[in-house]
């Protein structure tokens, strides 16, 4: 056990030594190669970091209950986008028109109860049919986007409520609204995963399902449970960030799937399921919205920025197997 | 003893799934306070009642009684429910888990809204680990657990509630001989709690010594059940396969050849150190020890599939440096690995392919894999080692596990190597089958080939083995030759006492 | 064993049950457009398929050897704009092995991060699809790549021309899925892409070089790529430095949509030519009856989902999973 | 480009010295892009900004690329407004879900420029101007093109017309489609549009389109395309299928398209300039910040472009 101590300490620290190196670097570089005046590290932009991070933030929380259950969710950038456009379009349908802003907090849940919903309809399919989630969300990671673009046809969802933005827009205790939500919601699940029997269990099935099933855990209804969560954590992002801009583009949440598996997998959880840790994933979640950030403030174009991430993505994955390694003994296979 | 209530009766339970009729009519009753051996060959329905007694199955016709209370098992949690516990063959642990969370798994003592209650829980655990006298708490994750603690964890499950029955599936398979004493004196105690207990294994020294009363199955159904006490070997065994058995040792009557491969001062990390020994062509070298002994890890590193650290290995006298399984094999080195499905089948794969696939490379016919070379070694080596199968063309995970492992040895031998390791010949396998694949090494030895078995059973290295390295703890205790070797100077070498400790 | 012709016929009932469901989905369509089975439509969907179809039988290779490829529309971006940029620059002549050489490079590192450093394949080809496109974007400074005269030169032959009447490109996909087809089936590399993807550990213990057949499975892929990149080079004389993208999503519906298992082990080519010309004509049909083209989307999902259904079912003999 | 603006940054520094003391006498201004990379026009428009930044040493540009996604644009539009920029140009990547943000700005007493696409009217009053080309008009004017062609031909009673629209959601399509859409039945009443796809902007896809569209209609007279590069794309389908006379109409000339044009099989399009796009979004800025009047909508010309005068055209460079 003691050899794998300090390996055990590198792997679990590795995500914040990673941000600690990038905000060393594009504070360093940033002095040379900026254009402002203003530090890297300052405490506003510090702050925007946090806020920035908001949208994939959320939606990774649930991607990595989904993940250590040894599943995969491809949708969730759709199911954000149809969300997005349930929010705004409810707040002028008709039958609501006697609420003023009294709507806001209709067309929230109504939003979040929609993202719910998706979720649970990929979770149904994948306990029923029993194909795999990476199969089913591939799929209805299209599917999703085809009811985005057959309710709006191609056109914008546009809805700007200043009421609602004043409130999206509000710095409390210095945070961000947004900020707020990807706290709360980093807290809940953490709690979630490390004090509860549902969190536990989630554990356990991506560990060994087979063991899972045999000490009576349902299986079926725990995954179509964690779809549903990451159904509304998805649903839970769109509404903070559609509650402050109030207009969704048709292919809004493209590609947010891999983002936020990106961040997930710096964040060190298993593939494979079974190992993942919330707080480990906050921090992959800020180590790539800091190189945005930090590679848009040293001035990198866009084919650098696309380059870097690509092969830091790689270069993580390999460092960990490095960490992993046995030694030269090791069985090769 | 008949006076007593039973705690689980089985009547009449049919189960047939499409076209098979995979339980025919199996009746019997668990005592309270009684150890009941369940025996029967692999595929005489033993799973399947388990499956069907855990509520994973639903019988198609019969009934389950537990307590004299008509139960129907709707899923594992319902016989759990009802007392009735299962220890899986198949570690069945959440490694990155704590053990307590193990133990505990699919019920985790809650407090409100759903939270676990750690106290609790790692209380209870402990207090269960502290009966089975083992060497970490409840806190350790069972990732960092050796095999053999591991299975004590499975073991643990048997006793957080108050069982009314418990199923021990092979739950010795990698246990050692100190750990066995342990788990004995478990159900031992769990016996005097009058819990009944219905023991599967296919390790007959065991049954002998703790069972009570056998019942045995055959093709699906129940073919009687016998009194310990009363019976024997033979007779146990003739009921389970409708047929005699012989037993006894086949003496070699051959010549033994030169020396095949010889390895001097070998050593691979910590995982085994210094060893050194020889096979001769017509031998059968036997390796004995515990799990973890280094057995294994031996045989993969003259595979090729670890680097060694010192020393050297030579064949027909010439020193050779083996890298991967491409340079064992190509010297005719072959491994008849331990864990049959996970490294030596692919099991989604049919029978031919299987067989042919060290050497798919060279059955070509122009660019092409040639179907008629690889029909023809599949038939000649079907036919000689009896492999039950209704065609090439099955897949081979349809079929029996002596049958699986005659396709694996079939594999090497097509290949003609110059020396042939086999890990754990029979493990998993039924009494029949069993004996030919002793016999069958046997004869091979006979043919001329160097064998090394490698074995945690000590009945069968000892009939099949002409020699036999005894090892501890990565290093060989002492070589013992047929004539020297007894049950006692075996075990004490392979515990680390005896009188090879210079070795 | 009774049982199994039983199951047999099931699962034989289920795999057609894909095709049944195309087939009604044709007559569907033609009922709605009478010229969706005219030769030309015909000719044209799969035409258009060739490109998409071509870099599927690459990821067949990958995704039976149990791997991914998710870089693939991003690699295909990259070969039709080296290509192009060439053709002005060298000539066609160099021009085509030397984009075929840097693309197999791409291919090369991938094989090596997955089949030698056995780096999980899902994120490195993740990680690849974002590099590629930096790489791209670099090579062409972001431009679109044109050939300057587009009446000077043979390139067109790949993407435009013709052959007794039938089109280059499904020339070039017929062939190439009858050659890729025979290799998987019939050689003993493709046995061991089976045995790799089926059981890489027992393929190690039977001595088959694991790290070299998935090596060789992103070389194929990126072969194809490279030949996918040609003939859209070919075909429009000019390119955006996008036009790959989503592609490799594409290409995996129809892997998958051909039935191969995503854990890898099982698939054929055959199959996925099926795969790649459901989806074409779907597209297609979808088109002519004056559907939307999201639509397409719904309709691709719910496919997807049952034709993997169907076949899990027929596989397990029950139609709903067991799972409690 | 991370070397320009890295010397440009150096420039800075030297220049800076002379400048040192004279506060505001410098200007540093923020550009956040729509997606750099997805076509020729919006790469050759950041070049184009970068240079004339350059040529100007009164300007200091810090130059951002949302990839698209709204999201990041957001983000970026927050980090410009921390960084205290005098000036932020944007190119939304959606012309409302922006608005918050631009309200920051003006909050912050940092005048916005919108570039090439407008954002929605209920943020005009937080805009400081726009400019770019006028997409609406684009759009009729590729309707007066292709219907002054009909009616030259002779076929303007009952000329058939298809029509592919750019990458569904982006202001610069909805806006051209709107004016090609309104236009037509004006000046071409008898004119029909018999269908419309989106072709994404891209090649390959509108190709694809046309050649379904090629199989479904006998009779196409013509097709308008919401830029060149996907009039390319369908006039290549139209080849293959042998399918001749039919009148292609785009946007923005694309080098395609010019060269198309110049071997007679595609009629017109709209003249529109990325570097003039660019130039004119600067020029803005810097009135802006000098406190020149300017207009709120500040359009710069794109005129029609058909076979007929292409002469008086250069090649587009992108």
């Amino acid at each position: 056990m003691k050899p794998g101590t300090l390996s055990t300490f590198l792997k679990r620290g590795a995500i914040w030594g990673f941000i600690a190196l990038e905000l060393i670097f594009f504070t360093v570089a940033g002095e040379f190669l900026s254009v402002s005046d203003k530090a890297f590290m300052d405490v506003d932009n510090m702050l925007l970091l946090f806020k920035q991070s908001a949208p994939i933030g959320i939606i990774a929380m649930g991607m990595t209950i989904i993940m250590v259950n040894g599943n995969i969710d491809l949708s969730v950038g759709a199911i954000y986008a149809f969300c997005a456009v349930i929010l705004l379009d409810s707040m002028t349908w008709p039958i609501f028109a006697g609420l003023g802003d009294a709507v806001i907090p209709v067309s929230w849940i109504l939003a979040l109860a929609v993202g719910t919903a998706l979720g649970a309809l990929n979770g149904l399919i994948v306990w029923k049919t029993g194909v795999d989630a990476f199969i089913v969300t591939l799929g209805s990671m299209l599917g999703y986007r085809g009811l985005v673009f057959m309710y709006n046809g191609e056109q914008p969802t546009s809805h700007l409520n200043w009421t609602l933005v004043d409130f999206a827009e509000q710095q409390f205790l210095g945070l961000h609204t947004a900020t707020w939500f990807l706290l709360i919601v980093t807290a809940v699940i953490w709690f979630l995963m490390n004090r509860t029997v549902h969190g536990r269990n989630a554990y356990a099935i991506g560990d060994n399902r087979a063991a899972a099933v045999n000490a009576g855990i349902r299986v079926g209804p725990h995954m179509m449970v964690n779809f549903m969560i990451i159904g509304f954590l998805a649903a839970l992002s769109a509404v903070v960030f559609y509650s402050e801009s109030g207009s969704v583009n048709p292919n809004d949440g493209e590609l947010y799937e891999l983002w936020v598996i990106t961040a997930v997998v710096l964040g060190g959880t298993k593939l494979t399921g079974g190992a993942g840790s919330i707080i480990s994933t906050f921090g992959g979640v800020l180590a790539i919205q800091l190189l945005r950030k930090g590679l848009a403030h040293i001035g990198a174009d866009t084919e650098t920025v696309n380059l870097v991430i690509g092969l830091i993505l790689i270069a993580v994955l390999f460092l960990d197997r490095q960490l992993n390694l046995k030694g030269k003994e090791e069985l090769k296979v | 003893m008949t006076e007593q209530t039973p705690v689980l009766r089985l009547e009449n339970i049919v189960k047939t799934f499409p076209g098979v009729r995979a339980l025919d009519g199996v009746s019997f009753t668990v005592l309270p306070g009684e150890v009941h051996a369940l025996m029967g060959e692999n595929g005489a329905g033993k799973s399947t009642l388990m499956n069907v007694l855990g509520g994973i199955y639903q019988p198609d016709e019969g009934q389950i009684i537990v307590s004299e209370q008509p139960a129907v098992m709707t899923s594992p949690l319902e016989a759990k429910a009802r007392g009735i516990m299962f220890i899986h063959q198949e570690l069945s642990l959440a490694e990155e888990l704590s053990v307590a969370e193990n133990v505990y798994l699919g019920e985790l003592p809650k407090k409100r809204f759903g939270l676990v209650d750690w106290d609790t829980l790692y209380a209870r655990t402990d207090a269960i680990l502290e009966r089975l006298k083992v060497g970490f708490d409840a806190r350790t994750r069972v990732g960092d657990l050796s095999i053999a603690n591991q299975q004590m964890v499975e073991i643990a499950r048997a006793l957080t509630v108050d069982a009314k029955a418990v199923i021990f599936d092979e739950p010795t398979a990698s246990l050692t001989d100190a750990e066995k004493v342990v788990l004995f004196e478990v159900i031992a105690d769990l016996q005097r709690d009058g819990v009944g207990i219905i023991y599967i294994s296919h390790r007959m020294e065991e049954i002998f010594k703790i069972t009570d009363r056998i019942s045995v199955l055959r093709d699906g159904s129940y073919r009687g059940t016998l009194h310990t006490r009363d019976t024997d070997e033979e007779a146990v065994t003739q009921l389970m396969i409708g047929r005699k058995l012989d037993l006894s040792r086949s003496e070699s009557t051959h010549e033994l050849g030169d020396v095949a491969l010889e390895v001097r001062g070998l050593s691979c990390g910590h995982l085994f150190e210094d060893v050194s020994f020889h096979v001769r062509r017509g031998e059968v070298l036997g390796f004995y020890g515990l799990v973890g002994a280094g057995r294994t890890e031996i045989a993969e590193t003259l595979f090729g599939l670890r680097d060694p650290s010192a020393g050297t290995i030579l064949l027909d006298g010439q020193e050779i440096r083996i890298h991967s399984p491409v340079d064992a094999i190509e010297r005719g080195i072959s491994l008849v690995p331990e864990d049959r499905k996970g490294q030596g089948l692919v099991l989604g794969m049919n029978c031919r392919d299987n067989m042919t696939l060290p050497q798919v490379s060279d059955l070509t016919a122009g660019p092409f894999v040639s179907d008629g070379a690889e029909v023809a070694i599949f038939d000649q080596y079907r036919d000689k080692l009896d492999i039950r199968t209704p065609g090439w063309r099955q897949l081979v995970g349809n079929l029996s596990g002596g049958n699986q492992q005659k396709i694996v040895i079939g594999k090497w031998l097509s290949m003609h190597p110059n020396v042939l390791i086999v890990d754990e010949p029979t493990r998993g396998i039924d009494v029949g089958s069993k004996s030919e694949i002793h016999n069958l090494i046997r004869e091979l030895a006979a043919q001329g080939y160097a064998v090394i078995v490698i074995s945690s059973e000590m009945p069968e290295v000892l009939r099949v083995s002409d020699r036999i390295v005894a090892m501890y703890s990565g290093r060989v205790m002492r070589t013992f030759t047929s004539d020297d070797v007894t049950e006692d100077n075996l075990i004490q070498a392979i515990s680390g006492l005896g009188d090879g400790a210079a070795a | 064993m009774s049982g199994l012709t039983k199951q047999n016929i099931g699962s034989f009932l289920a795999r057609q049950g894909i095709l049944v469901a195309f087939a009604l989905f044709m007559i569907g369509f033609t009922l709605a457009n009478g010229r969706f089975l005219d030769p030309d439509n015909v000719m044209g969907v799969v035409r258009s398929s060739a490109i998409l179809g071509v870099m599927a039988l690459g990821v067949t290779f990958v995704v039976i050897s149990g791997n991914l490829d998710l870089s693939v529309g991003s690699m295909m971006s990259f070969s039709t704009i080296v290509v192009l940029d060439l053709h002005d620059k060298i000539g066609p002549t160099l021009a085509i092995p030397a984009m075929f050489a840097l693309t197999l490079c791409l291919g090369a590192l991938i094989g090596f991060l997955v089949g030698y450093l056995k780096l999980n394949s899902l994120i490195v080809t993740l990680g690849m699809l974002s590099a590629i496109h930096g790489l791209t974007l670099t090579w062409s400074g972001g431009k679109n790549m044109d050939i300057a005269d587009k009446e000077a030169t043979w390139f067109g032959i790949f993407g435009q021309g013709e052959i007794i009447g039938i089109p280059v490109p499904i020339l070039i996909f017929a062939l190439l899925a009858s050659v890729l087809g025979l290799i998987l089936a019939k050689t003993p590399f493709g046995r061991k892409v089976y045995a790799v993807g089926g059981n890489g550990t027992a393929a190690t213990f039977s001595g088959i070089r694991r790290a070299r057949v998935v090596f060789s499975c992103y070389l194929m892929s990126s072969f194809c790529v490279a030949t996918a990149g040609l003939i859209q080079a070919s075909r429009s004389m000019g390119s955006q430095n996008t036009v790959g993208q989503g592609l490799e999503l594409e290409v995996l519906a129809a892997v998958i949509l051909g039935g191969a298992s995503l854990l890898g082990g099982s698939g054929t080519i055959f199959k996925t030519v099926i795969g790649v010309l459901i989806l074409g004509f779907i597209q297609n049909g979808l088109l002519l009856v004056g559907l939307q083209f999201y639509v397409q989307y719904v309709v691709t999902w719910v496919i997807i989902i049952l034709a993997v259904w169907l076949d899990i079912a027929a596989k397990r003999g029950k139609l709903w999973s067991p799972i409690a | 480009m991370k070397t320009t603006i890295a010397t440009l940054a150096a420039t800075t520094l030297l220049t800076g010295m002379a400048f040192a003391g004279e506060h505001g006498g410098k200007m540093t201004i923020g550009i956040t892009q729509n997606n750099v990379g997805v076509d020729s026009y919006q790469t050759t428009y950041e070049k184009a900004f970068i240079a004339a930044a350059e040529a100007n040493e009164m300007v200091e540009a810090v130059v951002l690329d949302a990839g698209g996604d709204v999201a990041r644009q957001i983000a970026q539009m927050e980090d410009l407004i921390q960084q205290e920029v005098d000036a932020i140009i944007i190119w939304p990547t959606n012309g409302e879900a922006v608005i918050p943000a631009v309200r920051k700005a003006k909050q912050a007493d940092i005048p916005v420029i919108v570039t090439n696409s407008n954002i929605a009217e209920q943020g005009a009053e937080f805009v400081a101007s726009f400019s770019g080309p006028d997409n609406i008009t684009q759009g009729s004017r590729s309707a007066e093109i292709m219907c002054d062609k009909f009616k030259e031909m002779g076929i303007d009673g009952e000329a058939q017309v298809v029509h592919i629209t750019g990458q569904p959601g982006y202001t610069t399509a909805i806006e051209r489609a709107k004016g090609f859409e309104d236009r037509l039945p004006e000046v071409c009443p008898d004119v029909t549009v018999i269908d419309t796809q989106p072709g994404d902007w891209n090649r390959e896809k509108s190709q694809k389109v046309m050649e379904a569209f090629l199989v479904k209609y006998d009779d196409i007279d013509g097709v308008y395309a919401g830029d060149d590069n996907m009039g390319v794309g369908a006039l290549n389908a139209a080849k293959a299928a042998g399918r001749e006379g039919i009148i292609f109409v785009g946007a923005t000339n694309f080098a395609v398209g010019y060269e198309a044009m110049e071997r007679g099989e595609y009629w017109g399009s709209i003249y529109q300039s990325p570097v003039d796009d660019a130039e004119a979004a600067l020029q803005t800025a810097i009135d802006v910040l000098e406190g020149k009047d300017v207009p709120a909508l500040n359009y710069f010309d794109t005129p029609k472009i058909t076979q007929d005068n292409m002469g008086d055209f250069t090649k587009p460079v992108f």
